[in-house]
């Protein structure tokens, strides 16, 4: 296996992708959103349930169509996510979309985005840099629209 | 293999693409098998494009002076290279555009932009049918939906069996006395599936309905003849035959270009220029608005040369062998599923296919990192992928520099994928 | 000359567009003054776009390959390249068209795609009103004819005042509620003529309509920030601003592009398509239907940072003092009458002019025999000439690499040409 | 003056420019056109009055708007064709239009076109060829029409 590819495939996302926490649309939610990506046809439907005043995740359910990395992906923020209030969470997302749009330059801090550190190997590569950051972009779609409702 | 394709000099002809000889990684020589999203091209190609910019670049048809004429020489010149390239009666009957995309918006367009003095075979409007088939690219099926929604027509479609052919069953109910315009393409980029062109065109004559031949695919890897074909408006892409991006053909008969209302209007394409109102040029002008792809036409040309030298019969032959050796190669694969006819060469160099299991993406990423370069996802075909339930497949495409050799690369990148994601816990 | 221009070392410039010691006859060196029509391109963007071909050539945004990325990254590079050249807040406002025809009907034609889900704004109906100007290029006028034509809106125009400038006075009646579209030019390209784009803006806000700029002079001859302008959309030409051919650039605010409907469809430019209905990306991808002009992309950018280098302010300064001596020489010739203002700096460097009982074909031989290549006839403003009561004119244009000399001989061939005419019995 | 120019600008040209033959428009007339030179606004109204049951091309009248070549090769053309037959004449358009297409290649047969072997030196530019043309182009337009009306 070459180094490349160990970089992309370590055993994280391999086993995110094989049982993918949180999977699965689950009751009650505040808002869903549709994602796709229009260059390879994947999907994600993301839930969000917003606790104590629209202030605290609650709950984050998925159902993605895609490849191992955006699977992996989806599962990985989840987890990261559930249970933690917005605004800890923003800069883990700031954190992870600037390194995965680095194009490798910028090292992850695992303290701040967990697991989604086996992610940064596909930061090399653009086209898989779009599939890592679907669920990532549905999350926030799904966060304006909840903040929308709230306001 | 038969004669033709022994006398095929591969090495020889990959000399002339110097892209060839690029590494991925120190150790990994690029295997291009892409050529259906795009061509490389030959330095013949961009030696002829800067020769032009460095000896005769000017505006064409707009100025009087020497280096005007040149580059309109140069510009019209290339005009006929490719109305003889695709059997064109005439160069009139050729209009550069942008890319095939432009080409059969243009045709869309000009088809819904008719008043009461056009000639009702090129006006669609309300009750109008369009008939399309279930195997079309985006950029032949989008294009009529738009049309369809402006004009209030009704779009239909020929579906596509399970043996990725086009079904051609109920044609007798799909085309009626109200459909307009039957638009297909010539060979699938998906299937490699070659339509049968002489069916639809008899459908489409026997109630007087235009037919529009997508040919981007087709034109660069067969010997191509639009005259023979009986169609009415054939679209290709510069960049798919060896040719430059920024370059596109639309072929149209002379007699419906000559009352198509115009599409993009500008300089270059009128007659007279009130403030109020303005006449329009004859075909092929009047279907060129603004400056054109000068230096780009001037590549086409180069383009049709190199291919012309080289032999469209020997082309298809060389392309033909590495598609049945891919199509066998990749059948002796467990889990491997082709998309598209079993069998060259009733099809053409597309070979699409699921690995069961594996999102075409990490596919694609284990092929790139043994340097094997093909595409991934619906290719702009995504009511095909639907109809086969896929959400995307694999794609290898194979062009005049394909080697055996990267054929059987492929092949076995394809095993290793296989195994590779086997290994993994 | 001011300090700036007199840096501008214009010797240095020339060496770097090798079709500049091109010979047209043995004794005949090539005086190129018709870059209005189209610029002639350094080696520096012939160079960037064949490195592209030779390295990283591919498909775009189709493709997960790292070939398919590094091409990506070359065309989207390239937009950001322009985004800052032209001073536009985001990238995503900059679309790639083929030319800037191509932007301008792009416009208007999604302006008239709307449905009921469009807001008003962006959408252009019967009864509504559309402004143009009375020396606009046929460009920016033709569009809009037809834009009227199709949707029963209402074409009027600014008319234009024997001293070559706008005709404001009536323009509190010109512009109403009823006005959806304010489009006009930033620099005609026969008067030279710079409009006074605030005043336009300004007219325009106040009744809600939109402006378009036609940039297709002013942006390759002067400094140039789409934000400081407060315009809605500008449209341009690469080869206008020394590079390729077969690219135009749409600008346009991202919140009116976020909700423009879609003009070319196809592939690329969609969201989700099935066989019946189709949903559309967002901007920019939206207006960029099939393979893009991607090499074209990498030569304009490499062009951005050749004129950035030079310094549009002192390129604007150079071309100034040319335009200046230009004037001044062909004021002294009798029989000669400029079309446009007078004096530079309140114009650009384009000059117009008529030759008294000599048609523009002619004058033009006799300055092409010398080596002097102008652009005759009318331009593609053929209403701007009807109102000067000529059937053409004569243009000289400044491009960075004119020298004072050229200026000269330029100015001696007009006084040789009616000289020579003169002498004929 | 330089050989290219004394090659265009020839005596010939420059007095069928100066006092073209048969100019303005006149009664009666079978057929009028009305050709535009797209590239250049130059503009020609000719009319065609036919005689001997459409044999005979009895009068030729024109307005042309156009350069020195333009207006020189309409009243050459006009002081060629009229009177004679459209039989006769037919020779003389086609080797015109051959000559003038051919970028200097061919040389002009003065027996054929007379007069008009003058305008040959314009041959080598291709657009002061549609300027040479553009009469001939009316007047095959006027004759086709005239045609279609007879028929
Ligand atoms: C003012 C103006 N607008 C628009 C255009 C059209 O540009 P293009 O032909 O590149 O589309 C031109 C150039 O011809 C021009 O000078
Ligand atoms: C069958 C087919 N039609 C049309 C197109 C569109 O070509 P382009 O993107 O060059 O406009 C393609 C290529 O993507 C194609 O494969």
């Amino acid at each position: 296996m070459s180094n490349q590819l160990s970089a992309l495939y370590t055993e994280l996302v391999i086993e995110h992708d094989k049982r993918p926490l949180h999977a699965g649309l689950r009751e009650p939610f505040d808002t869903e959103v549709h994602h796709v990506n229009p260059t390879c046809g994947d999907e994600i439907t993301l839930r969000l349930r917003l606790a104590e005043g629209g202030e605290r995740i609650e709950d984050i359910s998925y159902d993605a169509v895609g490849c191992a990395m955006s699977r992996a992906a989806a599962s990985m923020m989840a987890d990261l996510l559930i249970g933690r209030t917005i605004e800890e969470v923003a800069p883990a997302q700031d954190h992870f979309e600037a390194a995965m749009r680095s194009r490798g330059r910028l090292e992850g801090d695992e303290d701040l985005i967990g697991d989604s550190i086996a992610l940064l190997g596909a930061a090399k590569f653009p086209a898989r840099v779009k599939c890592v950051l679907m669920p990532w972009k549905a999350y926030q779609a799904a966060l304006v629209e909840a903040r929308m409702l709230g306001a | 293999m038969s004669a033709l394709s022994r006398e095929f000099d591969v090495e020889a002809i990959r000399a002339d693409f110097p892209i060839l000889t690029r590494m991925l990684d120190p150790d990994t020589p690029l295997i291009y098998l892409d050529g259906g999203a795009t061509s490389q091209r030959p330095r013949q190609v961009i030696d002829a494009e800067v020769a032009y910019l460095l000896h005769d670049n000017a505006a064409v048809k707009r100025g009087a002076h020497r280096m005007a004429g040149l580059a309109t020489d140069a510009y019209e010149g290339a005009r006929e290279r490719i109305a003889d390239f695709i059997g064109a009666p005439s160069p009139d009957e050729v209009v550069f555009t942008k890319n095939a995309t432009e080409a059969l918006n243009l045709v869309a367009y000009s088809l819904g932009n008719g008043d009461d003095s056009t000639p009702a075979r090129l006006r669609v409007r309300e009750g109008d049918e369009i008939l399309v088939t279930e195997m079309e690219h985006h950029a032949n099926l989008v294009p009529w939906q738009e049309l369809a929604r402006r004009t209030g027509a009704r779009l239909r479609w020929i579906p596509v069996t399970d043996d990725f052919t086009l079904d051609l069953t109920d044609l007798g109910t799909l085309v009626t006395e109200r459909t307009k315009v039957i638009a297909f393409t010539h060979q699938s980029n998906v299937l490699g599936t070659v339509n049968p062109v002489a069916a639809l065109v008899e459908a489409a004559r026997a109630v007087g309905a235009l037919t529009v031949l997508d040919a981007a695919q087709s034109a660069p890897h067969m010997p191509f003849d639009v005259a023979a074909l009986g169609v009415d408006f054939v679209a290709l892409s510069g960049h798919k035959m060896l040719g430059p991006t920024g370059i596109g053909v639309l072929w149209g008969r002379y007699e419906l270009l000559a009352e198509l209302p115009p599409f993009l209007t500008g300089g270059s394409m009128i007659e007279m220029v009130h403030m109020d109102r303005s006449t329009f040029a004859e075909p092929p002008a009047r279907f060129e608005a603004g400056t054109p792809p000068i230096s780009q036409a001037v590549g086409l040309a180069a383009a049709c040369d190199y291919l012309d030298a080289l032999g469209m019969e020997r082309i298809a032959a060389h392309e033909q062998a590495l598609t049945q050796q891919a199509l066998t190669g990749l059948a002796a694969i467990d889990g491997v599923r082709i998309i598209g006819p079993a069998a060259s060469p009733s099809r053409a160099g597309a070979v699409a296919f699921d690995v069961a299991g594996r999102h075409p993406h990490d596919v694609g990423q284990v092929l790139d990192s043994l340097g094997i370069e093909v595409r991934v996802g619906h290719h702009c075909a995504w009511p095909l992928h639907r109809r086969f339930g896929v959400h995307g497949t694999t794609r290898a495409s194979f062009s005049v520099h394909t080697t055996a050799a990267e054929v059987d690369a492929f092949v076995h990148g394809v095993a290793h994928t296989i195994d590779f994601f086997g290994s993994l816990s």
